[in-house]
């Protein structure tokens, strides 16, 4: 007997019955980049409707961080965007130190932008890796892959643990840089130019890769700017803002790198902005390595296990720094207890999976999956 | 037990202590409870914490310095173009200036202001905060333009949290707004569908309120014919 | 035009020089883009899927980077954090780390196994309440949190990294968190076995209050 | 060169032990006896070759992306197939509820047909062939028609909408590209002058077809490989798309037939284009039986050994050697290329490889002319 189509009529241009089919893409499903359900509304390959259902990873964590004291939320915003788990720990303990004042020495500030400049380089070799998984270039991936792999070690050496490092502290970072390690990072990022060119030859003048990417998914600055899409998808779409160039947090004043900027929008755009960002990170770690001054790691008055009995004064702030994936904030509400009495936390991801129906709708199935993987989101990011 | 925090013995000035995250910790670590007394766990924290709280009680807290108030010309032009609505609160860190709106009735004109003269182009956050007594909403702005901050808070009541909505203005809100009336409970009028984004539908209650008992359980199952989450009270085959 | 950019975040950065980019940044969204029209075709048509097969075949004679994992096992670092580890001779029953722990996997378990301190340890490090760490293996996040809590450094992490075993096993009771992994494997079964179903009898007890 | 005539051999072998019993046997029995050994040894051919190319093209991914590949069943692996058909076998053959049972159960079979048969005419090497059909390349071409009836049959049975888009998708890509294929082919047979496989080889002995016919290779090449759903037209079984297209729902043995399918249909278009355009069993040094090496200064000429003509000269080798060639540049371009869309691909058949495939015809047409007279 035939298969049964849940279709649900709508009325055509024509005034006929016109049946599309109602699909559920998700939330176990190839290309959702984590547990995202799309339910579409197809008519044939054309996508008619995109409603992204978001919550299967909700893990509540402004609700954790209610419940502990300061520092041990910090392993817990680790997991959030676990492509680039050292920069959402950085961003929580920048915002709790507004409200403390203990004094970042020099090296550790140093320390802090290795650390998370590395993990940016890792997230988006594993983007560009993805990337060419949905398009179906197969090689890529295991290139970007053994790459991000030498960046693991390199974490792994420093802090002792690949991804979640929860290496930032309040007033310092929990370990200095081992003997050798600076150099070992600076040689490599003399190497990392070379490889990005090779995932180049392979991707970018593609004319596969170019049918396929240009004029899909394309998100003009206007609404990009309405959308409060931030990070290199924002860049791509022509809004030139990097917060560490607007306002410049911790020491990334003292490195000159610029930012790439595109103004066509579109899943090209992006993959350009993000290859180039790769090279200008790693220009920024070089500086970082070459400039790194001697000195202490973390604040006298917090050594130690000082860190758990952390107490800021009653406030509040918001705090942003620039994630891999866009303008990472985190809104902290301390009543002057040792535990936060609210913290709100800004997913970069959030708010950048917003316009994927504006992007998507009236394109096809391709590009649907195309446009999803070039916002390069993380559902950890978006379900906190 | 969870000595760190201390002020479980004593309510300390303001705020009583949060009592669900307090009462949480209190069974947390502690299952050898039986081996040790009540008084117990208190002593071992004071020899233990070297440094930490000194067991004596702590000296009067003398009152913090009065924070800063930076008057941009921003805020200048907002309380001219609108007098009397605004109350100027200390600045959120890092110099944010921060405005609290009084009547509720005015978000969507000052927003509009600030979008369209003073170019805040950029919404980056909404954030409701539960204060026990009551809620707040806080908007954060940033001006691409002129490349600095804005923050402006509004009172709202905990019983019928009511505001309109500003996804007339910036689209990025209607993600906002359904996140904060999914977690916290606050309504925005006018808001295209606002319904739950982050949870399922049937969920009761809204978890970042203090006063949600988040002990209690709720078990979601999926619907095989509708494909919809349906929410339980009790665990049922299917739902985790 | 814009006024100068809001100083420098945190109380730090006033220590360091001031800002070499004191010019004030340019609008955002009026600055023009630095990757040209990237839709301008720079190849001749297929001659880009050419270079891109040139790179596969010159990627296919190097030598692999991957090794065969259980006869050949990269070092890992010194400051590896793997499974916890504890020195009983240390650990004067602080529950330190057990509040540190940030999701209640390390909680304190009333000596039921027969060890009993040296002379001198326990003058040192007198445990009065004879309450051991114990940890639930399979929900510890690595974050080595109690280690930086623990006064004496009886708790710490070791470079043991392969923890697979069944789900129940994955309790270690003090006694055991003392050995290593291949010690584990080379005591006798049935013992190993009780240790881990004790362990998990208190999971299931005090599951509710915790997190 | 006598074809080898299999027929006459089995029909004397029989007599000969009928011979013994005092009777004659049919000549019919002969044919049958070798139709049916025939099409057992094609068989098998085709399925295992079909199941070592899937370790050989995990080896060449492995190496592509500097890994070790399959290493741990047998030496180098190579038992690694039949680990993945035990392993297939064993797996529990889930057929869904509500499926089209009939259907979903023949999709498989109506898989593997089509490349079986179409190896017939296919010529190994000079005497070494299935069968000789008159009109052998038509023959291949018309039975490849049928292959998208496979992929159409599953994807409707399956009862899965990913499904359903897999079948339609491979629907789409095969009618369109059936015309520019056999006009590829045309163009060969009006250089030969007559279909028939093993005409079209000895053709080739002064200048293999690709020279003549590069336009006509290409063309050929890109609709094979849109027929047979490989990379960069892997679209009806598009993982990151459609989850597993047209075989969602299949698993076990079953799965496991469109997976080998998948791989012999790369032998196949190894085998034709080799037969096509590379000259089949022609070696470049030509027929080596019964010449002599010249000789140079002091060497004295030497007549070739028989076992070297048999590998240097014309003869299976260089056939297998040209088909593994093809099947490398396949594997190649696997590794290397993204996925194109559907649409733009099925414009890319009726506006750019149709009209070449016409311009191929007239230069097919001009070369006849001009050169062979």
């Amino acid at each position: 007997m035939a298969p049964a189509l849940s279709a649900t009529p709508a009325k055509n241009g024509a005034g006929k019955e016109q049946q599309f089919l109602e699909i559920n893409m998700g939330p176990q499903h190839p290309s959702t980049h984590g547990v995202l359900r799309l339910k579409l509304t197809l008519n044939g390959e054309i996508v008619e409707d995109v409603e992204p259902i978001l919550g299967y990873l909700h893990r509540s964590k402004e609700k954790l961080a209610e419940f502990a004291v300061y520092l041990k939320f910090a392993p817990i915003t680790d997991r959030m965007d676990y492509n680039a788990p050292g920069l959402n720990e950085w961003g929580y303990i920048l915002a709790v130190e507004q409200l403390l004042d203990y004094q970042v020495p020099e090296r550790a500030e140093y320390l802090r932008v290795l650390h998370g400049e590395l993990n940016r380089i890792g997230n988006h070799l594993l983007w560009v890796g993805t990337m060419g998984l949905d398009l179906g270039a197969i090689s890529p991936f295991w290139w970007c892959w053994r790459e991000r792999e030498r960046v693991l070690e390199f974490l792994e050496q420093l802090a002792g643990v690949r991804m979640h490092t929860n290496y930032v502290r309040f007033g310092g970072v929990k370990f200095d840089a081992p003997p050798g390690w600076l150099k070992r990072v600076q040689d490599y990022m003399a190497e990392l130019p070379l490889k990005i060119q090779e995932l180049e030859d392979l991707l970018v003048q593609n004319d596969i890769v170019r049918a396929r990417m240009i004029g899909v998914g394309v998100l003009p600055k206007d609404r990009a700017v309405s959308y409060g899409v931030t990070g290199p998808m924002a860049r791509a779409s022509g809004i030139g803002f990097d917060l560490r160039r607007y306002q410049p947090y911790s020491v990334y004043d003292q490195f000159d790198f610029d930012i790439p900027i595109a103004d066509t929008g579109d899943v090209y755009a992006r993959l350009l902005v993000r290859l180039q960002e790769l090279r200008e990170t790693a220009r920024i770690v070089d500086q970082a390595c070459k400039r790194i001054p001697e000195g202490p790691i973390v604040d006298a008055r917090v050594e130690g296990s000082k860190q758990l009995r952390v107490k800021p004064r009653k406030g509040e702030t918001y705090t942003r720094i620039e994630s891999a994936k866009g303008e990472l904030g985190y809104y902290v509400v301390s009543d002057g207890t040792m535990k936060p009495y609210r913290v709100r936390i800004r997913g970069p991801s959030f708010v950048n999976l917003a316009p994927l129906r504006e992007m998507c709708v009236g394109s096809k199935i391709p590009d649907l999956i195309a446009t999803l993987g070039s916002i390069d989101i993380v559902l950890g990011d978006v379900d906190r | 037990m969870n000595w760190l925090a201390d002020e479980t013995r004593k309510p300390t000035d303001g705020t009583t202590p949060t009592k669900p995250p307090a009462a949480k910790t209190e069974g947390k670590p502690e299952p050898a409870k039986q081996a040790a007394p009540a008084a117990e766990p208190g002593k071992p924290a004071a020899a233990a914490a070297s440094a930490g709280s000194p067991a004596a009680p702590k000296p009067a807290a003398v009152p913090a310095p009065p924070r800063p108030k930076t008057m941009t010309d921003d805020v200048k032009a907002l309380l001219e173009k609108f007098p009397g609505a605004f109350t100027q609160l200390e600045d959120t860190d890092p110099k944010i200036p921060t405005l609290q709106l009084t009547d509720k009735l005015l978000l969507v004109p000052v927003m509009e202001f600030l979008q369209a003269e003073r170019k805040f182009e950029h919404l980056a956050l909404i954030t409701g905060i539960d204060w026990k007594t009551h809620l707040e909403a806080v908007y954060n702005l940033w001006s691409y333009a002129k490349n600095v901050p804005l923050e402006i808070k509004v009172r709202l009541e905990s019983k019928d949290a009511k505001i309109a909505s500003l996804t007339g203005l910036w689209a990025t809100a209607d993600w906002h707004e359904r996140e904060n009336y999914d977690l916290m409970g606050i309504t925005f009028e006018g808001h295209p569908n606002l319904k739950r984004i982050l949870l399922p539908d049937e969920w009761r209650g809204h978890p970042l309120r203090k006063d949600y008992e988040w002990k209690k359980e709720q078990y979601v199952a999926l619907d095989a014919k509708t494909g919809e989450d349906h929410v339980y009270a009790e665990p049922r085959e299917g739902a985790w | 035009m814009a006024d100068a950019p809001a100083s420098p975040v945190t109380p730090a950065a006033t220590a360091t020089p001031a800002p070499r980019r004191a010019r004030p940044m340019p609008n955002p969204l009026t600055v023009p883009a630095n990757i040209r029209d990237p839709s301008r075709r720079r190849r001749a048509p297929l001659a880009a899927i050419g270079t891109g097969l040139k790179t596969t075949l010159r990627v296919f004679f190097r030598r692999p980077v991957t090794f065969e994992y259980p006869e050949v096992r990269r070092p890992v670092s010194e400051r590896y954090r793997g499974r916890i580890g504890l020195e009983l001779d240390l650990c004067i029953g602080c529950t330190l780390c057990a509040q540190a722990c940030p999701n209640g996997t390390c909680f304190m378990v009333d000596q039921d196994f027969d060890y009993a301190k040296s002379e001198d340890m326990a003058k040192k490090f007198p445990n009065k309440r004879n309450i051991f760490p114990a940890v639930e293996v399979a929900r510890c996040l690595y974050c080595a949190l109690c280690e930086e809590a623990c006064p004496t450094g009886a708790i710490h992490m070791t470079p043991e990294y392969e923890l697979s075993r069944t789900r129940k096993d994955m309790v270690y009771m003090p006694d055991m968190l003392q050995l290593t992994e291949d010690q584990i494997d080379r005591m006798d079964g049935t013992k190993v076995q009780t240790r881990f179903e004790k362990g998990l009898k208190l999971i299931v007890e005090n599951d509710k209050e915790r997190i | 060169m006598a074809l080898f005539d299999a027929v006459a051999v089995t029909d004397s072998v029989l007599d000969a032990v009928a011979g013994v019993a005092g009777l004659d046997s049919p000549r019919w029995l002969a044919q049958l006896l070798v139709w049916l050994i025939g099409s057992v040894l094609i068989f098998s051919i085709v399925l295992t070759t079909g199941g070592l190319f899937t370790l050989v093209f995990r080896r060449m991914f492995a190496f592509i992306t500097q890994r070790i590949g399959p290493n741990r069943v047998g030496p180098f692996g190579l038992f690694q197939l039949v680990a993945d058909g035990l392993k297939l076998i064993s797996k529990e053959d889930i057929i869904p509820a509500r499926v089209d049972r009939k259907l979903f159960r023949l999709a498989p079979y109506l898989a593997i047909a089509p490349f079986v048969m179409a190896f017939a005419p296919i010529p190994w090497s000079g005497d070494l062939i299935f069968s000789n059909i008159g009109a052998g390349i038509l023959f291949v071409v018309g039975i490849s028609a049928l292959s998208p009836l496979a992929e159409i049959t599953a994807g409707w049975a399956s009862n899965n909408k990913y499904a359903i888009y897999g079948g339609v998708r491979a629907a789409a890509l095969d009618f369109s590209y059936e015309i520019p294929m056999v006009l590829a082919v045309v163009g060969v047979i009006l250089l030969t002058g007559s279909p028939n496989t093993n005409e079209i080889v000895m053709a080739q002995r002064q200048v293999w077809f690709f020279v003549p016919q590069i336009l006509g290779l290409f063309i050929f090449f890109a609709a094979a490989l849109a027929k047979a759903g490989l990379v960069p037209t892997d679209l009806p079984e598009a993982e990151s798309e459609l989850v597993a297209g047209y075989s969602t729902e299949y698993s076990g043995m079953r799965f496991g037939l469109f997976y080998v399918v998948l791989f012999a249909n790369i032998l196949f278009i190894g085998a034709l284009v080799s037969t096509l355009f590379l000259g089949g069993w022609l070696s470049p040094l030509g027929d080596l039986h019964g010449t002599t090496i010249l000789g140079f200064g002091p060497l004295p000429a030497v007549p070739v050994p028989d076992p070297i003509a048999w590998i240097l000269g014309d003869g299976l080798v260089w056939f297998l050697l040209k088909t593994v060639f093809v099947c490398f540049v396949i594997f190649w371009l696997w590794l290397t290329l993204p996925r194109v869309r559907v649409d733009q691909y099925l414009n890319v058949a009726w506006k750019v490889m149709f009209p070449l495939a016409l311009l191929n015809l007239v230069i097919a047409a001009f070369v006849r002319w001009f050169f062979l007279g």
